[in-house]
């Protein structure tokens, strides 16, 4: 049977800064914690209706394409900054790139 | 006055010393002839201390008792160890006192390691501890002074544990060296006045020779004598005591001029501050009010070695200062004199005399006899750079504030025609030195009146307000850009992500009309990075300039102070090296590779 | 100097004569030791005496004052006399000051106001570091990028640390005072476990080395335009109750020490490491001063030049820390693991002078002529 | 040249309650508003960090299903509940079903 999706909950990978391709080189090891799963318990009204109207022509095509009409998982709050030591012996900070809950 | 050649004296003691026995000897170096040292033990307050008797004459230390092992035990000390120490203070005056007096004395440590064990016997005992200390501290004495005993060699509470043997001592030194032993006392002597300017330290080779029944054996230990200095050498000059200084564009508070040099062999301690040997004083010998009022001398001071044969002295460097603004009309020429007194040098020629020639000229405020010409495109969109004005020498000024004004040329042209000169504002930062000519309205660049502005600029010097002017004429060439009109809205050229789309466009500040676009080569985060900008002469160049800093969509680079998102470094604004392509949308800026572009942002998974 | 010793003798003939029984003289903080004078009259009037002793401008002619000598002597029996205090205890600054305004000399190694330590085994725990990592430095970086104290004190220091943000202007380099402040936090609230392995770890290469002498932020922290010099340094320092506490304290444990294993007193490593980091963050911060990983040397950011006649003094304080056997072996003892089988360097092998009244070994040569 | 997709905002369509889609039957005619629009420009570090670590394979392909690695344009609030009249006269209220924010 096709595995059953997780709901949305917070996920960690450990990585090196290297490896966040935010363009820093360096071999420090951190936790990268991000969101995944999905949604559709959280659904409201609001979501039925769009999701009509998107079906029944309701809304432009230009409209309907930029529109969603399902929650996504996303982070709700990100941890403090992080700070590391480059390969070049220069300090950097990085803000918001780890979810703290979603 | 007296002092004593070593801070502290350390000696290891063991039970069974000898009531009446000698341990150590403390020295006192004397000043001058008539000077003779009273020694006296400033402890008295120890219990121990009363174990030991000071000979008042000879600084020797002797035992009142004989070292019991209950004296060991009685002795307090937070650590359990063999060896406690027994910390005594000797004080020395040159005429006999009584104790109350030792809290004014000079003063130095004695140390003694009360070894909780009877000596060594003759058998067990290594030779070399009967003629050193394991430990043995660097004496010092100071240049110029008497000649005088200054270590007793001998260690006591060691001499009499091989009563057969004979110990006797001798100095030796590679170079030549005023040292002796006297062969009476064992006494190290400095056999005449030292100078330091000559040699900082003497190394020395105590030699001690053991005879025994058998035989002869010489044990070696290096010392070294470190000479103190006094303040026996005058400040003098090496070549010129004079110095030319003009002052012209450079007439800011603070700044320096020319530079006297005077060199001094003694050392000039930094520390302790309040300790005033060898400090050289300095005073304006003139009593000219304006002089003294507008400018002051600084005076720094270095040690260094080489300069004087590999021994320390100091550089002294004298410099003219401005102790406020000058202002541009100021001219004068006049001789500064400035005495330099060398206040702790005994002699008379303490002295000497330094000569600023100082000529303060004038500086005109004018436009050389030009009249600015700037063409500029009629795809120019607003905010673009014109060009900049700027006084003679503007650029060399400091101190001066020169403000920039744009007026009309012909006051009584039409409002119509008035209207034209809307085309053309004039933008400039505080304290910096021009003023940059760019494009203010587009709109009635389109009326063909409006094609050729005829301006007056006018610089004003803050100060006394000199005023100058001179002509300057925009010239609008070229067509303007045929898009429609909807297409005609003007974008930040930050907000671009790719080559294409970036030089299509017209953005803000954009002199031939098109955005530029600079493509990084480099991988990581490289200040080099691709961007997308309305002119690459001056955005981004790392500096928020005039006009950028009128708009942050015009160069958000140079200027946007949030956080960037994505791989970058910044100094104080923008983005000084970026990770990739960097593109921003009102200030708020992205630095990221940009294969992302190909990654469609919403794919199926986003729908 | 004077005032010190006799405080010093005078303990250990009132020890002598017994008032130990009388329960005052079990050591206790001195903040406490303050409140016990306080209550007793005889002990808080002469307390205030001599308080006023040493506010005089001339301390020397004051001491000499009969008043202040006698009011001394009532001071030895008090508590006050044996107090110390503990690391990172609360009020620990006024503790410091209660301990400061009894013993005031000015020696050239003062004692420590804190507590003795005992060899712990947080120590050796910390020390042993799992499997032979190739950077254990970056590792020591990994773990604490995984907890979250540490990390986040890591970037709260980083921010201080760092040049001055656009709303300060003016580019000053970094405000060097409040660095330090947040390394004296840093080390005072994450655990040893993590901090220590950062400032400790061994290195096999040049890399690692320059990462670990980086780790106190040293471009805002240590380096300066100028360097000072040490005597004015340490003048400096003893005129702050908690850097002289702190200075004493290293001197006190990790002092070159002849006739012992680790060369270090009582072959506490641990103590020596923990006043070697209490230092930091002060006026005298030292640090690594290259990226060697072969020799490591440690000083403070001041040197010699202008000493004067004190040049000798002024190297001795210097030696303390760049040819400090004791430091080094509980450095590499930390980092390669106490039982790393390496021998640590002895006293009397190096060619370095004791710690104390900067003296030298005698280099004594022998030779034999028969007669 | 292509046309630049909108930022994320708030749009509006006017229609009868009965062209929600709920079920419910009512010739009532209501303003319905939702969220469309592009997010780009209010992607943080995370969104960068995650996208890059989806393409280069560092997260399982299950879980790069379920990580969105860009904002979405949703409501952050919705409008007071409404209430009608159907056709068969009796009255109903909805909850949450059209954008206030986005």
């Amino acid at each position: 049977a096709k595995k059953r999706a997780k709901p949305c909950s917070l996920r960690e990978v450990e990585v090196t800064v290297s490896q966040l391709g935010l363009g820093y080189v360096s071999d420090e090891t951190i936790v990268f914690h991000y969101c995944s799963g999905k949604c559709t318990t959280s659904r409201k009204n609001y979501d039925l209706t769009l999701a009509f109207m998107k079906r029944s022509r309701l809304l432009t095509k230009y409209e309907k394409d930029k529109a969603r009409h399902s929650p996504c998982c996303r982070p709700t709050a990100y941890e403090e900054d992080i700070s590391f030591l480059d390969n070049f012996n220069k300090y950097h900070t990085i803000q918001e790139f780890s979810a703290k809950a979603c | 006055g007296l002092y004593f050649p070593q801070r502290v004296y350390t000696e290891s003691i063991y039970v069974g010393q000898l009531q009446g026995s000698q341990v150590l000897q403390v020295h006192s170096m004397r000043e001058n002839p008539t000077e003779r040292p009273y020694f006296t033990l400033c402890s008295h307050r120890d219990t121990y201390a009363s174990w030991f008797h000071m000979d008042e004459a000879t600084g020797v230390l002797s035992m009142n008792k004989t070292l019991e092992w209950s004296d060991f035990s009685s002795i307090r000390s937070s650590l359990v160890r063999p060896v406690k120490d027994l910390n005594l203070k000797v004080g020395v005056s040159s005429v006999p006192m009584q104790k109350a007096l030792c809290p004014f004395l000079p003063t130095v440590e004695v140390k003694f390691m009360f070894i909780n064990d009877t000596a060594p016997s003759c058998g067990q005992v290594e030779l070399k501890t009967l003629c050193f200390p394991d430990k043995v501290s660097n004496p010092h004495i100071t240049e110029n002074r008497m000649p005088g005993a200054l270590r007793q060699l001998r260690r006591f509470t060691h001499m009499n544990i091989c009563p057969n043997y004979t110990i006797s001592y001798a100095v030796e030194a590679v170079s030549p060296a005023p040292f002796a032993v006297d062969g009476s006392t064992s006494e190290l002597v400095v056999t005449a006045p030292v100078d330091r300017e000559e040699s900082e330290v003497y190394h020395l080779d105590l030699v001690c020779m053991i005879r025994t029944e058998e035989k002869l054996e010489k044990f070696f230990s290096s010392l070294h004598v470190n000479i103190y200095d006094e303040d026996d050498n005058p400040p003098y000059m090496n070549g010129t005591d004079t110095e030319d200084i003009k002052i012209e564009f450079n007439r800011s508070e603070g700044t320096v001029y020319g530079t006297l040099f005077v060199y001094d062999r003694d050392t000039t301690p930094v520390y302790p501050t309040d300790l005033i040997q060898n400090k050289l004083v300095g005073t304006l010998t003139t009593n000219d009010s304006w002089i003294r009022n507008t400018t002051t001398i600084e005076h720094k001071f270095r040690e260094e070695k080489a300069i004087f044969g590999n021994v320390r002295g100091t550089v002294h460097e004298y410099k003219l200062k401005l102790s406020q603004n000058l202002s541009v009309t100021e001219q004068r020429s006049f001789q500064l004199d400035y005495l330099v007194n060398d206040t702790t040098f005994p002699g008379p020629e303490g002295t000497v005399l330094l000569h600023f020639n100082v000529t303060i000229l004038p500086v005109p405020i004018h436009f050389s006899n030009i009249t600015y010409f700037f063409t500029v495109s009629l795809k120019a969109t607003t905010y673009s750079q014109i060009g900049s004005v700027c006084v003679d020498n503007c650029l060399k000024f400091k101190g001066i504030d020169v403000t920039y004004q744009l007026e009309i040329a012909d006051r009584n042209i039409s409002a119509d025609a008035q209207s034209c000169y809307w085309a053309v504002g004039l933008a400039q930062k505080p304290n910096e030195k021009t003023g940059v000519l760019y494009v203010n309205d587009t709109e009635v660049l389109r009326r063909p009146q409006c094609q050729e502005l005829q301006y007056v600029v006018i610089a004003e010097e803050q100060q006394n307000k000199f005023q100058a002017m001179t002509q300057l004429v925009v010239i609008f060439e070229g067509e303007a850009d045929l898009m429609r009109l909807d297409e005609q809205r003007v974008l930040p050229c930050a907000e671009k992500r790719q080559r294409g789309e970036c030089e299509a466009s017209r953005g803000l500040g954009a002199p031939t009309g098109r955005c530029q676009w600079r493509q990084g080569r480099d991988k990581g985060i490289s200040k080099k990075y691709s961007t997308c900008s309305p002119d690459l002469g001056t955005c981004p160049d790392a500096y928020c300039d005039a006009i950028e800093s009128k708009n942050i969509s015009i160069c958000p680079q140079d200027c946007s102070s949030q956080p960037i998102i994505g791989g970058y470094e910044r100094d104080l604004y923008g983005i000084k090296a970026g990770h990739g392509t960097c593109y921003c949308f009102s200030g708020k800026c992205f630095c990221e590779k940009d294969e992302l572009e190909v990654f469609p942002i919403c794919d199926d998974v986003c729908k | 100097t004077f005032l010190h010793e006799v405080v010093l003798s005078m303990a250990s003939h009132f020890a002598l004569s017994g008032l130990e029984t009388q329960g005052w003289r079990a050591p206790m903080d001195c903040l406490r030791a303050s409140e016990v004078c306080n209550q007793n009259s005889q002990c808080s009037s002469r307390f205030r005496i001599m308080r006023q002793c040493l506010v005089g401008r001339d301390r020397t002619t004051m001491l000499g004052n009969r008043e202040c000598q006698a009011a001394l002597e009532v001071l030895q029996d008090s508590p006050l006399y044996d107090c110390r205090c503990k690391r990172g205890m609360k009020r620990e600054l006024q503790c410091l000051q209660s301990y400061w305004s009894i013993h005031m000399g000015e020696e050239l190694y003062e004692t420590s106001p804190y507590e003795p330590m005992h060899l712990s085994d947080e120590f050796r725990l910390a020390s042993i570091i799992s499997g032979k990592p190739c950077n254990p430095c970056l590792d020591a970086a990994k773990a604490c990028n995984l907890n979250d104290t540490c990390k986040k004190q890591r970037t709260a220091l980083m921010a201080t640390c760092s040049s001055a943000t656009p709303i300060q202007q003016v580019h000053e380099p970094c405000n060097r005072k409040r660095c330090h402040r947040g390394l004296r936090q840093f080390f005072d609230r994450v655990q040893t476990e993590f901090s220590y392995p950062l400032l400790f770890c061994s290195c096999r290469d040049k890399a690692c080395a320059e990462r670990r002498r980086q780790t106190i932020m040293p471009a805002c922290s240590y380096e300066e335009k100028t360097k000072p010099n040490c005597l004015e340094l340490r003048r400096t320092c003893r005129s702050d109750p908690l850097c002289r506490s702190r200075l004493a304290d290293f001197h006190m444990n990790c002092q070159t020490t002849p006739h012992s294993i680790t060369s270090c007193p009582n072959d506490n490593y641990h103590g020596c490491l923990v006043s070697y980091v209490g230092l930091i963050g002060s006026d005298v911060t030292p640090n690594y001063v290259d990226a060697s990983h072969t020799n490591i040397t440690i000083s403070p950011w001041c040197g010699c030049r202008g000493s004067g006649n004190h040049e000798a003094e002024c190297e001795a304080f210097l030696r303390d820390f760049r040819e400090n056997t004791c430091l080094r072996n509980a450095i590499q003892a930390f980092g390669y693991g106490t039982d790393a089988g390496l021998v640590p360097i002895t006293e009397s092998q190096s060619a370095v002078p004791s710690v104390q009244t900067n003296l030298q070994p005698a280099i004594i040569t022998k030779h034999v002529i028969n007669s």
